[in-house]
Parts: C-alpha cells; structure tokens; sequence
C-alpha cells in the first residue's frame, strides 16, 4: 500500500516537476512568469491538438506521441515568447503580463478544446494506441522486482522525462558556464551586460526553455493524467502550484523534484492514508495550508533570500538609470 | 539588434521628453484598434464575421434591458476589488488574493444570514452582513500582510495560496449539512432568504450605488488623507517611509486589511445581491481580473470604472457569442487577453519613440540652463 | 610619450530627452597616456565613455580605434576592441566570487578552466601589487576590493585602454595613492588609461592632459604640467570661481548634544556603531569624515531617532529642558519638539518622496503635527512656492514630481524643508554629493548661515578639503568607531587620511 | 415580469419551424459523461422529431450561480418556448426565472422543487436508477475474483449515495462475502483526482469499480490496470476496450421527444411535474455487457443474474431497497420485510449503508 501510495504520489507530482523546472529556468534568468497555468492550458490543447493531427495523418503510436511532444512544446514555447515580447521588449510588468498569459491561456485551452469536441461531435479523444504509448510501461524482470522495481520502473515516459529535464536543469544551471552566466543575468544584469553576457538573449531563450517545459506540463495533464481526453478546467490551479513550489525548492531543479513529489503525495494522501477525526475537506486544503507554511518558514529563517535571483521581476533596460 | 553587418542600428528607442494627451491618446486608440484587428483575423480563420460577432457581442451586453442591468452587475465586484486592489498596489504590495478575499467576504455574510433570519430588521440584518463580510474578508487580508511587515514574507504567493485556502473553505461549507437546503442534501450552500437579498435601484442591487460610493471614497482617501499620504510614501520607498517616522508595518498592516475588506465587500454583494448563494463561483475570477483593471486604470478611480465597464461589457457579449453562434464562452478570456496585451505594450510607444535608421534627422537643444524638465 | 592615437571620437553625439548631454564630443587618446577628464555633475563624463563602453549607442557621430571606424553596441565590442570600463557603480554580480566574475566575462576560448583563471588573478595582482583573495564572494569585499576585482577583470580581458569612471570617490587617500601606482605602472606597459575625478588635486597628481567637458560640449584639453587648479575650476565651471568656504565663528556655545557609549547594529545585523561618544555644540559645524561606510549611515540614523541603538544614551538639551532622546519613537520626539533636521545621503531614496511634488514633500516630516484625519497642503504649498524663490530652485512648477529636477535642484528642495524646520541640530549627509561647484558652495553658505543662527551641524562629507575649510572640529569614523576627533583648522589631511584606516586617534 | 417571449399557450400549435429550445449545462459534452449523455439525447430528440440544430440553444459551462439564471433568461428572451437544465444546482435560479416567464416551459432533470412551487411550467425528471445500479452490482459481484469491488464517489450527497447502495446490495445479492470499498473526491468535476482515487481502490485490492463522478479517468486507470470497470452515463468502451464490463445509462431522449411533442402540439399542461424514468420506458438502463471479457462460467452467470434482477424489477415483485437495512452507525432505515419505495422520480434515499467501508 505504502508503495502504491509512493507511485501514485511521483504521478501526481511529474507534472509539476515539468512546471516548476521551467518556471525555475525562467526565473533564473530574472524574469517571472504568472502565466504558468495559462501556458499549460496552452500547451494541453496544443498537445491534443497535435496529436489528433497525427492520427489523422496516419501516424500512431510513438509517431502521435512524438508531434503531441511537439505541440506542447512549441506552443509553450510561443506563449513564453510572447510574455518575453512583451516583458523584455516592450518593459511591461511581468506579474501583469503572467497574469493576463493565464486568463488568456485558460480561454484558450478551454475554447479551442471545446471546438474540436465539438468537431468531433460531441467529445475529443485519441485513440488507445496512443493513450497506451502515454500509460505505465514495464521493463521485463525490472519492472516486476518487488519494491524497488515497482518504485523505479513502472512510470510512463514523461515521467522519466521530467526528472531528466530537472537533472539536466540542474547541471546546466549548476555546472556550466551557460548556467553562470544566466545565474549573473537573474542576479544583476547590468553586470552581466558589462561582461558581455547579452541580457535580452538570455532572458529569451530561458524564457522560452522554461515555457516550453510548462508546455509539456500541460501535454502531461492531457495526455497522461486526463488520457488523451480534454476536459473543461483541466490543469486546476495546477500551474500555481507550480510558481509556489519554486520557492519551495528554493529556485534548485533537483529540490524541485522531491518538493513537487512530495507535494503530488499530499495531493493524494487522503486517499491513502485516513488520519481519524480530520475532516476530509481540511485534508483537501493540506498542500496550500503546507505550502504557506513553508513560504512563511522561509522567509523567517531567511533560508531562500540567498536563493531568490536578485534582479527577480525587474525589466532591464540598459540605457535606463 | 547584435546583427554583425548591419552599418546602423536598424530601430533606436529613445525616451520621450515630453508627450501630449491627445499624441498618447491616439497611440492608445490605435493599439486598441489593433487588438480588434488580431481578434478579428482570429474570428475570420474560424470562419466568422468579425462585424456580425461584434453586434452579436454588443447586443449582448446592451440589446435587451435586462442584459444592461446584467452588465451594470458584472460590473459591480470588479469596481469594487479592483479598487480594494488598487490600496494595496499603491504600496507597491501585489495582493493576488482578492479572489480568496472575496469569497471569505461572501462566507461571512451568509453566515450571518443564515445565524439571524428574520429575527432582526432587514437593515440592521444587512448591515450586519457587509459588516461581518468587511471585518472577516479584512483580517483574512491581513495575515498576508503580517507576515510581510515582519519576515518580508514573499506576498504573491500568500495571497494566491490563501485563494485555494478559500474555495476549500467553501466546498466544506457546501458539504455542511446545517448550510444546505433542508429539502436536499445536494452540496450546495442554500440560497439566501429573500429577507437577506439586497433591495434594488433601477433594477439593479444597489451594489451599483455602493460601487460608486467606494470610488470616491477611495478617491478622497487616497488624495486627501494622511492615511492615503503614508501609502504613497510607503509605495515609493520604504526608507522614506523609515525617514519620515511612519510606522511601515502598521500602514501595511492597515492598509491591506482596507484592500481585503473591500475584497470581502464585493463579495458581500455578490451573495446578497447578485447571486442570492454562496458558490466556489462566487468570485469567479473576479480577483485575478480585478488585477488587471486596476493596472489598466493605474490605480485612477474613474479609469477603474471605465476599465470595469469594458471588461463586464465584453463578458457579457461573449456570452451572447455562444448563444448566437455557439463560439464557447472562453472566448472572452482571448478577446481580453489580446485586448490587454495591445494596451499594456503601447504604453512602452507613449514613453519612448522608436526611430528606424532610414528615418534619420531630428532635433535637439543643448542641456537647457535652468535643468527645467518636461515629463509625459 | 609615444603619439600614436589609440581611439578617437568624431563628433560623437548623445541625448536623452530633449536634453544633449553630449554634443559633438571630439576627443583623441594616446598610446600610454593617461587622460584625466573633467566637468561638473552632469557635464556628461559618463555619458560619454558608457558610448566608448558599449552602454549606450550614440546618436551619431564615430568612434575610430586605432584609425579604424568601429561600431561599439554592446560592452562585448568594446572588450572585443580592448577597452575595460570601471564603472562608477561597479558591475560585479554580487553572489558569486572574483573568479566567476571574470569567468563571465571570457569566451571559452580565452581560458582553459577556473584554476586557469585564478592563476591570471594572481599573476595580475603581483604584477601590479594588488592584494585579492579570487575566492572571495563580491558581496563580502570592500568597495576597494570590488574595484580591484574590476581592474583585474578589464586587465585580463586584455583592456589596452582603461577607463575609470570616478575610481577614487570611494577610496581612502592611501587606497587612492596605491591606485595611482597601478595606474602608472599600466602606463609603463604602454596602456591608455581615462580617469574621470572630481578632485583637482588628483587631476593634477596622475594625469597627462585634462579634457574638460561642461554642459554636454567639449571646452579644452590642457597639458596638465602647464595648468594649475584654479584655471581648471575655472574652464569646467565656465567663469572664475572662488574656491573660499567661510568659516564664521558663533560665540554662545553650549552643548546641546551628548552622545554617550552608543552602539547600534547595521541593516544586515552586523555591527552598525560600537562605542560612539562625543558631544555637540551650538553654533558648530562637526564634520564626519571617513571611508564611506564607516558607521556614518547609522550614526546619523541614531541621532534622529529612526534607528535604534543597542547600548548608549542619546540626550538633547533644549531651550525648554533637558531631554533623554535614547530611542523615543518620532511620534515622541514630534510630540516632544525634539526632532532635528535631517538630511540623508540618498535624498530621492530616503529624504523624498521622489514621484510626488514639492508640495507633499514639504510636509512629509509635519503632516502628522495637524490633527484630524486630513493632509492640509495650503501651507505646504506655500513653503515650498517660498523654497524656490530663497533658493532659486529650477522647477516647472510646485507639481513637478522631484524625481523630474536634476541633482542640484533636488538637493535645495531637501535641504530647505529641514532648514525651513528651524530645529537646534541639523544632520546632512554628503550635501554635495553630485552637485556642480556653484551650487555646492552654495550648500556651503547656508550651512555656514545656519551656523550663524547658532544651529548645531553634523556634516558628514567625503572631501577633506572642504571638511577641514568648513567644520570647527572634524570627527573620523573607521570600522564603526570614532578614529579621532580633531580640531579642523590645525588637522592636516595626512593625519585625517590615518585616521580613517586606524582606530586609535586622539579625540578632543 | 413584463415578458416580451413568445412561449406557448394551452391550446395553441406551435410550428415546428418556430420553436426553439434551450439547454443549460453545467459542463460541456467533452465531460464524455454526464453533459455528453445528455447532449446526445438533445440530438436524438432534434432527429426523431426533425428539429433542425438551429433551433437548439445549448448553453455550456454554466455554473451553479446567478450566471445560470441570466442563461435562462436570456434563452426566454431568444424566443425559446421549452428551456432544460440539467444541473441540479441550476434549480433555484430556474424556479426564479420560470416564475418570470410563465409562458414558457422549464424541466429540470434531477430537480426537486417542481410540485411544491406552485409553478405550473415547471417541470421535473429523472429515473430509477438505482434499479441499474443494482443490476451493475450485480454483475460486479459475479465478476469479481478478489471479492473486492470499489466505488469511486463524486460527493457525500443523495443521488449517489442512493447509488452506492443499490451497487452494494446488488453486489451482496449474488456474492454475500463481497467486500464494498467507497471514496469520495468531494467534487464533481476532477478528473486527475479521480484517475487517483480509481488507482487508490486497485492499489487496496479491489478489481471492479464503478463511479459516479463525470469523467473517463477511472475507466483509463483501471484499463491501465488490469482492473474491470462500470462506468456512470456513458459508454466508455471507447476509452476503456479492455476494462469496461458495462454502464449504467441514461437515455432522456424519449422524455424529450415527450415534452418536445407536447410543446408542438399546443397541449403543455400534459407534461407530468414529476416524471420518473423506469427501465421499461428506457430511459435508464443497463448497457450491453462485454462478456468476452469474462469466462464463460462467469458470464453465463451474470447474464442469468442480471436477466433475473431486470425481470424482477420489471414486473415489479423486486426493489432495490429490502429491509432490513441498517445505515453505517447501524441505524436501522428499513425494517425487516418492508421495502422503500423512492416518492418522487429524484431519489431520496441517501444514507450509506451498513457494510460500505467508506474512505473519505
Ligand atoms: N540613462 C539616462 N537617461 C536619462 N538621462 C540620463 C541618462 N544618463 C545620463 N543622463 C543625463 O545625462 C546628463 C549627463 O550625465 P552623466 O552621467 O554623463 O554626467 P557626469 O558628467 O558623468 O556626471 P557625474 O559627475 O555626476 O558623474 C545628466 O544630466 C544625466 O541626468
Ligand atoms: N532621466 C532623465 N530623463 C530626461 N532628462 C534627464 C534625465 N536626467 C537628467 N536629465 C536632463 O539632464 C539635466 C541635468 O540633470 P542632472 O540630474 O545630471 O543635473 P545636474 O547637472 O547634476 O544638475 P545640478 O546643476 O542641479 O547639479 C536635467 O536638467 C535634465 O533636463
Ligand atoms: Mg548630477
Ligand atoms: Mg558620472
């Protein structure tokens, strides 16, 4: 049962690895982005979309999975240009710029899911071989150890996919001369730019890594959580969750994986674990009950102040003074 | 712009010295004019006519009387939270939470409605909710607000967690037995004893009326009270603050309690007068697009109404789009967004001119004497 | 000297606004020469080499190097080309150490790994006789240690030009000597070097020519072994001006201030004052020199009551009595009548209201004197229509924002309102601090003028010059503590300079 | 209530090229549950009676707010004569609205308040489900290997509490050592949490689970685990091939060509305000079984089973709610012998039984 519950935890906390790793690259380099929700919703549908597309084409299995990866990249990717166009380019308040990202993201997702229901007469699915390409897989003999295979071995793809993007955020971030000079852009970009590190560039591309991740946290609501199938108000605050674990990770990819984990098992636990006498809608308010705590935790003992990229939120614009 | 073989920088920005209403008007009705081009070209790739959708939409919100009160009452929560909002921005403090605020607001009323009934008179009964809903709303802003004036305590994400906090509190509330209606136990707050519904002017509650009240009386505190003086100096710096003796934590403090409590009072409004019950929907993204009109409206009393206005009238034609042409109600969410985007990026062309290379040529006088400067 | 011209500008042109700062700049620099330039606050000095820099893009005009046109858009193609700039507020990025500071700033190519670089680190600092620890994160180096770092970085990019934008403003006479030395032995290696100084005396100390600059155009260049500090002074500021600070002496002294054994922690929870005593007289100007961040900050934060001191008593004595001021809140001391005029360092950050207008910051120490609920700006907007004409304040208007006026102009509006107040003890922070020498001589009298009142003055300044011309008794402050007070007109700079990296002066 | 809609009159034909009828839903058909059962009754209707789709407003996503009153209005203003809702929660704001409108015709599917409000244009339907839900719990327990079949509820309330029971005691008729596990999402509308807790009732044991909550999620889980699964309001065979065994179903489309025909005909007053769908009119049922998935031992089984319940309740000799039955605090709700026959087409029984182990 206790692995079961630790399965069912790394389940529901893939997704917000995804989110959170790309809200922690953007962040790095000293933008934040609000829209994270609305880059999902956008990156849901594009994923749907996408791989509709395919099926139609002819494609299947892996071929479907493959344009679907596409899609909700690449349009994650648009979404977080776009807040780049407008934050970078055009100096326009970040915290405004992600919050419109999200209400518009949330209208589209749901607009353009409910149009293609409805030009599929009535609801919008893929076919099982693709949702089989996005369910658990099983390595022969690995999958089947007890404990351990189980608790390494039994997940979809994406699931392997976000903790490599988490590892690979982290070692770029941590160990590479790419990682420090996006650390130096986040943290003071009027050094960065003397040094010659160009600002705008880095501040684009991290922003479109980070969003295309989101993206992909989206894919992984559509195709995995919800099966191929798009559902009204599918990533559910989902994104938030998502800004707020990155400060919970303490803007570390590699934190971010137990925080989001741990996180999806709080998420979950109710399910699993009855705690006598607790009422089951306090249960439900435990992760943003715990994730105040854990922001207030930190702002008292100081512990994320020497993480937080110092230039967080700020627009650079190097004639301004 | 880091294009090796270019001779010249292909655009320059240069900070405008000084622009006049009528230039950044046009810049504005243009970018406006845009937004409706995009919107436009995205109805035509879905095979619509883009005039036919915007009478549609106008209808929507204007066709029909009662659709002219329904948009005066989804303009009503926005006014008000986005002025709520607008307190706590001017001390630069990013309150995201007036959707939880809301909806504490609305808890507080109806339990006040459902603990009294009809064993008080209606005003005192009504007075008493939109005070309860003012008092549980502000201290329920204020937490946030503690925590900032002490630990600097990272405020967007308090406040976006206390929202969730909120609409759990809502769902239990639904699944309260003693809340539901006696002749079923669906899970759903009951609805509001008439007694308990606010009268209405014109048709409309007099949230309307309240809205307008709460506009000017923000105006006043905010221009002419020391109160309003210590939120801009706090919005400005807080060393300043620290300088002139001003008690930053209790300004804080006391002025996010003001932002919540109005929060609450939209929420107050919506219970007792437009909705007659308590929902997870009672706020429905009121709080999140509050943020934005109060943005828009840069934090000015008229321009919040104007904003307000607009926001309302497009939701509420894009309702009419799905009745007409079956376009999903979503669609507002885009137009608004578009619409928004276009706004907020023409600012940056009213405070700084692009000049493109092939357009060379301008004027400039040497630094003026007296250091006098102009400003837009 | 070799005459071979390293860069050269041709007209460069730059404006903000509907404002020129810089107008048709021509300046040509040598192989090995070292170019001071000069020009009053705003003359645009920085303007000009942040184009040389890559910061900003001129409006037009061409920047040739080594008799090549070059197009300079970003600090890279300035590296690229071997010019290192050393701004005035340094670039580093604070979080990391020495290393990968540099580290940032070198192309792959250009380095092998991080121990390549700390072995370049150490080679330049013996080289030229620097001490720094590469490990070292930039957040806990001295100013003197930042700018070090920044040297090393433009030497190991490999500057052949190096522009120095007011190096010396922060660096004790010693610190700023053993910069000079650097200087010339960068000469002896046949580097260009600029060096941007407001201190005549240093123009005069380490340059070979003085380009002078004053209101956006270019005035001259001199030979500096031909000139002297009166014709420079006399070119920047564009008539004769009389380099003389009264000193007038008030008879009545009596204490007014007595500020015993306090000490108070800083921002980051260090120690902010350790054991700070002396006394304050009416009529006296006590001057405060030391290296910036000395305890200045918290010294005069203490004194006016809106930081609290750890041990130690403050007490004040008034016309109307005697008063313990250790820690009362402002709301006591405004009750009271015991607030002094204060006026900080940061004038746009701290003592303004920098988006509102004069009006409402006329009343921003005295709105709460009023009772009720309302702000009354009648009176404020009489004060302030007063302030500009007693001081010649340039302003559109009373409803300008003072973020709008320049340096100077904020400045009078700052120290008018705290003079205005009529309180027995006025604070001021580098008054002059970004002001041309009009208006800061201008400063000088109305302190001297306030002195005449019988107001007791605490000046902390940054010039010893003007320290010594002004104050009656002069404070040194170092690491915190009182190094030393001195009598200001038989203290010789030397002494003051010891002082401020000593801790064991005399105090009189 | 000066309304300028046109509605109908006793006695007065409508044409069938003038009429229009609304449809308020609180989600959208892609639910692929709920909405999308009902939508595809519109449809079947619409085809049965040759209405043509531009006479149909449907209004989706429409909360359970004062929205879903402007949504009824606006639809009376459009001309509609026949307004649905389908949301329970919709019920007040329609009896607001109907009372403005009393020209035009509101049916309510799950509504309550029809016959107490005194409004002759209003209108509510519903069924017997619980009839099906016994036959589904039938074939559960049949089906069964683990003894162990699960259920996956959208909230502590009536209607699907009432169906819990009738799967439980369908389950128990044919398997007494059946083991009944429940759980609760605490909302209607959760599709991730609803795929966890299906996974949460696999992980304790169970291998045939049924819900009541609107998505595919749970049919999805259990496919990917090996597990059978009964879904609630749609087929979702498509979604599911290798896990669903069956469905419990609506069919309100001959209720709407009913109230549609009524309509036409000028004769409103002959819609019933209470009207109970049974298994016989069609309105509910039980889906086709899947019995390739079973054995044939086991599927003979079942199909006699489930033949001989259907039967029963057919002709009337058998109720789903027998005495004696005791709630979980072991309150005795129906004595021994007696049977609770529901008094209205919503269900009113809605206590969870003694037996159900309930996870909440
Ligand atoms: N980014 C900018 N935007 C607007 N105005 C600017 C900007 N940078 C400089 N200025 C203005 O240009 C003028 C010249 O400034 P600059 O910094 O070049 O002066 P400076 O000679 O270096 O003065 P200082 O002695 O104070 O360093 C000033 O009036 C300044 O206000
Ligand atoms: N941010 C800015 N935007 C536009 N113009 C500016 C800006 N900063 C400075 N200026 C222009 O440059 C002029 C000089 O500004 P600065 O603040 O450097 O004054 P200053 O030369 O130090 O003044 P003072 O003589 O009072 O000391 C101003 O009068 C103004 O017109
Ligand atoms: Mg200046
Ligand atoms: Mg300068």
């Amino acid at each position: 049962m206790i692995i079961n519950f630790l399965i069912a935890a790394v389940l529901a906390g893939a997704p917000l690895v995804l989110a959170t790793v790309g809200e922690i690259i953007t962040e790095k380099s000293g933008n934040i982005n609000l829209g994270v929700e609305g880059t999902m919703y956008i990156g849901a549908v594009a994923s749907l979309a996408g791989a509709v597309a395919a099926e139609k084409l002819g494609l299947s299995g892996f071929g479907v999975a493959a344009v679907s990866f596409i899609a909700g990249a690449l349009s994650g990717m648009i979404t977080s240009a776009l807040f780049g166009f407008m934050t970078i380019s055009l100096r326009v308040n970040q915290n405004v710029v992600g919050l419109i990202i999200t209400i518009m993201g949330t209208g589209i997702g749901n607009f353009f899911g409910e149009l293609m229901g409805q030009g599929a007469g009535g609801y919008i699915s893929v076919t099982d071989e693709t949702k089989a390409v996005f369910s658990g897989i099983h390595i022969p003999g690995l999958s089947s150890v007890p404990v351990i295979g189980e608790l390494l071995f039994s997940y979809n793809g994406m699931v392997y996919f976000s903790l490599a993007a988490a590892l690979a955020a982290f070692f770029i971030i941590k160990k590479t001369k790419i990682g420090l000079k996006l650390t130096a852009v986040g943290e003071n970009p009027y050094a960065a730019d003397a040094a010659g590190v160009s600002v705008t560039k880095y501040r684009y591309i991290a922003s479109v890594i980070g969003g295309a991740l989101c993206g992909l946290a989206g894919m992984y609501m559509c195709m995995v959580t919800n099966s191929g199938v798009w559902v009204h108000g599918c990533i559910s605050g989902y994104g938030w969750l998502a800004v707020a674990l990155v400060i919970f990770s303490a803007w570390n990819p590699l934190k971010s994986i137990f925080c989001s984990i741990i996180f999806g098992a709080l998420m979950i636990m109710r399910l699993y674990i009855a705690i006598p006498g607790l009422n089951p809608f306090i249960y439900d308010m435990c992760p943003y009950i715990v994730t105040s705590i854990v922001i207030i935790i930190t702002s008292i003992r100081k512990t994320g102040k020497d993480h937080i990229p110092e230039s967080l939120g700020e627009n650079y614009y190097r004639e301004e003074r | 712009m880091e294009n090796k073989k270019e001779k010249q920088r292909f655009a320059r920005i240069i900070k405008r010295p000084y622009i006049s209403d009528a230039h950044s008007l046009i810049i504005r009705v243009i970018a406006f004019v845009f937004s409706f081009i995009v919107v436009s070209i995205l109805l035509l790739c879905m095979h619509f006519n883009p005039f036919n959708v915007f009478a549609v939409m106008l209808k929507g919100a204007f066709g029909k009387e009662f659709l002219i009160r329904e948009t005066v009452k989804g303009t009503i929560p926005l006014v008000i939270t986005a002025t709520g909002l607008s307190l706590a921005f001017r001390m630069k403090f990013w309150n995201i939470g007036g959707e939880g605020q809301i909806l504490i607001g609305g808890i507080a009323a109806t339990a006040v409605s459902f603990i009294f009934g009809r064993s008080i008179p209606q005003w005192v009964l009504l007075s008493l909710m939109a005070a309860a809903s003012i008092i549980m709303a502000g201290l329920y802003g204020m937490i946030p607000a503690v925590f900032k004036a002490k630990f600097k305590t990272n405020e967007t994400l308090l406040t976006l967690m206390f929202n969730y906090i909120a609409t759990q509190l809502i769902v239990m509330l639904q699944n309260t037995r003693s809340w539901q209606d006696a002749a079923n136990n669906f899970p759903k707050v009951r609805m509001l004893d008439f007694y308990s519904r606010l009268p209405r002017v014109f048709g409309v509650h007099i949230g309307w009326i309240i809205a307008l009240v709460m506009l000017v009386l923000y105006y006043f505190y905010i221009q002419k009270t020391k109160h309003g003086y210590e939120i801009k100096v706090i919005g400005d710096s807080m060393e300043t603050a620290r300088y002139a003796g001003i008690n930053a934590s209790k300004v804080m403090i006391r002025t996010m309690f003001l932002s919540a409590a109005l929060c609450g009072l939209a929420g107050f409004l919506q219970v007792a007068g437009a909705d007659g019950t308590l929902s997870e929907s009672t706020a429905g993204g009121v709080g999140f697009t509050a943020i934005m009109v109060a943005w828009m409206a840069d934090m000015k009393p008229v321009r919040i109404l104007i904003m307000s206005a607009f926001i309302a009238i497009l939701n509420r034609g894009a309702g009419n789009l799905q009745t007409v042409y079956l376009i999903p109600s979503s669609f507002a969410n885009i137009m608004i967004g578009i619409i928004l985007l276009f706004m907020l990026g023409c600012e940056f062309f009213i405070k700084y001119k692009v000049s493109f290379s092939f357009m060379s040529g301008r004027k400039s006088s040497a630094i003026n004497d007296k250091g006098g400067r102009y400003d837009y | 000297m070799a005459m071979e011209v390293v860069l050269e500008t041709k007209n460069l042109c730059k404006s903000f606004g509907a404002v020129m700062v810089n107008d048709k700049i021509n300046l040509t620099l040598h192989r090995g020469e070292i170019m001071a330039v000069l020009g009053e606050n705003g003359s645009g000095k920085t303007t000009l080499i942040n184009m040389i820099g890559g910061i900003y893009y001129p409006d037009s005009g061409s920047i040739y190097y080594e008799n090549k046109r070059v197009e300079i858009r970003s600090p890279k193609d300035a590296d690229r080309l071997g010019i290192g700039v050393v701004h005035q507020h340094f670039k580093l990025v604070s979080s990391m150490d020495a290393v990968e500071n540099i580290e940032i700033a070198l192309s792959d190519k250009e380095y092998k790994n991080k121990a390549d670089i700390r072995k370049r680190i150490t080679d330049v600092a013996k080289k030229y006789g620097f001490t720094v620890n590469p490990d070292k994160k930039i957040c806990d180096m001295s100013v003197s240690e930042k700018q070090t770092v920044e040297i090393i970085k433009a030497i190991i990019k490999g500057a052949e030009i190096l522009i120095l934008d007011e190096p010396t403003a922060v660096l004790t006479p010693q610190e700023s000597s053993s910069l000079f030395n650097v200087i010339r032995s960068m000469k002896k290696d046949g580097k260009s070097i600029i060096i941007i100084t407001h201190k005549l005396q240093e123009v005069l100390d380490i340059s070979d020519n003085v380009y002078i600059m004053r209101k956006g155009r270019y005035i001259d260049t001199l030979k500096t072994s031909e000139t002297d500090e009166n014709e420079l002074a006399c070119k920047m500021v564009g008539k004769t001006v009389t380099l003389q600070i009264a000193r007038t002496s008030y008879e009545k002294k009596k204490t007014v201030l007595s500020v015993h054994n306090i000490s108070c922690l800083s921002d980051d929870k260090t120690v902010g004052l350790s054991d700070v005593s002396f006394d304050l007289k009416s009529g006296e100007i006590l001057g405060i020199a030391g290296i910036s961040g000395s305890g200045q900050k918290e010294l005069c934060e203490c004194i006016d009551g809106i930081r609290e001191v750890t041990s130690g008593k403050i007490k004040y004595y008034a016309e109307e009595g005697n008063f313990d001021i250790t820690n009362k809140k402002p709301e006591w001391r405004r009750k009271n009548k015991t607030g002094f005029g204060f006026v900080p360092e940061d004038r746009l950050g701290m003592g303004l209201i920098a988006s509102s207008d004069m009006v409402d910051n006329m009343v921003l120490k005295s709105y709460k004197d009023e009772a009720g609920a309302f702000l009354h700006r009648k009176k404020a907007a009489d004060i302030a229509k007063y302030l500009i004409k007693k001081l010649d304040i340039a302003t559109p208007g009373i409803h300008t924002p003072v973020r709008m006026l320049s340096g100077g102009n904020v400045q009078k509006v700052l120290l008018g309102r705290e003079i205005e107040a009529g309180r027995d003890v006025l604070i001021v922070s580098y008054p002059v601090r970004g002001l041309d020498i009009n208006s800061s001589y201008m400063i000088y009298n109305l302190l001297d003028e306030e002195r005449k009142r019988g107001t007791a003055i605490i000046f902390v300044g940054e010039d010893l010059d003007v320290l010594m011309a002004l104050s009656d008794r002069i404070m040194v402050m170092a690491d915190h503590r009182i190094a030393g007070i001195t009598d200001a007109r038989t203290v010789t700079k030397d002494y003051l300079g010891s002082l401020m990296t000593d801790t064991k002066g005399q105090v009189i | 209530s000066g309304s300028k809609a046109s509605g109908v009159t006793e006695g007065v034909k409508v044409n069938k090229e003038d009429l229009k009828i609304g449809f308020v839903h609180y989600s959208d058909p892609s639910d692929q549950g709920y909405t999308y059962t009902h939508d595809s009754s519109t449809w079947k209707m619409a085809a049965a009676l040759g209405i043509d789709k531009s006479q149909i407003i449907n209004k989706y996503n429409v909360p359970d707010t004062a929205e879903a009153a402007t949504a009824f209005r606006e639809l009376a203003e459009d001309g509609c004569q026949i307004i649905f809702s389908t949301s329970h929660g919709h019920e007040d704001y329609l009896l607001e609205v109907a009372f403005e409108y009393p020209n035009v015709v509101f049916c309510h599917f799950s509504g309550v308040k029809a016959a107490s409000s005194g409004l002759s244009n209003v209108h509510n339907y519903f069924g017997d489900i619980a009839q099906v839900r016994y036959l589904s719990g039938v074939v559960a327990g049949l089906t069964t290997k683990t003894n162990k079949i699960g259920y996956v509820c959208a909230m502590d309330y009536t209607e699907v509490n009432n169906g819990l029971d009738a799967y439980y005691l369908g389950a128990k008729s044919v398997n007494p050592d059946i083991e009944v596990s429940a759980t609760y999402l605490n909302k209607w509308y959760a599709p991730a949490l609803e795929g966890q807790a299906t996974k949460s009732l696999i992980d304790s044991g169970c291998d045939v689970i049924s819900h009541h909550a609107d998505s595919t999620a749970g049919a999805v889980t259990c496919q990917e685990n090996g597990a059978f699964f009964i879904p609630y309001n749609s087929d979702m065979s498509s979604a599911a091939p290798n896990a669903v065994l069956t469905s419990v179903r609506w069919d309100t489309s001959s209720y709407l060509i009913m109230v549609v025909q009524n309509i036409l005909d000028g004769t409103p007053s002959k819609i019933p305000a209470d009207y109970t769908g049974t298994l016989e009119n069609g309105m509910i049922y039980l889906a086709d079984i899947n019995y390739s998935l079973l054995d044939s031992d086991t599927a003979e089984k079942v199909k006699n089973a489930v033949a001989d319940a259907a039967a029963g309740f057919e002709n009337g000799t058998k109720h789903v709610f027998c005495g004696p039955l005791y709630n979980q605090s072991g309150k005795e709700l129906v004595k021994a012998g007696e049977v609770y026959i529901e008094p209205k087409s919503s269900p009113t029984f809605g206590e969870v039984l003694q037996g159900i182990d309930i996870k909440k």
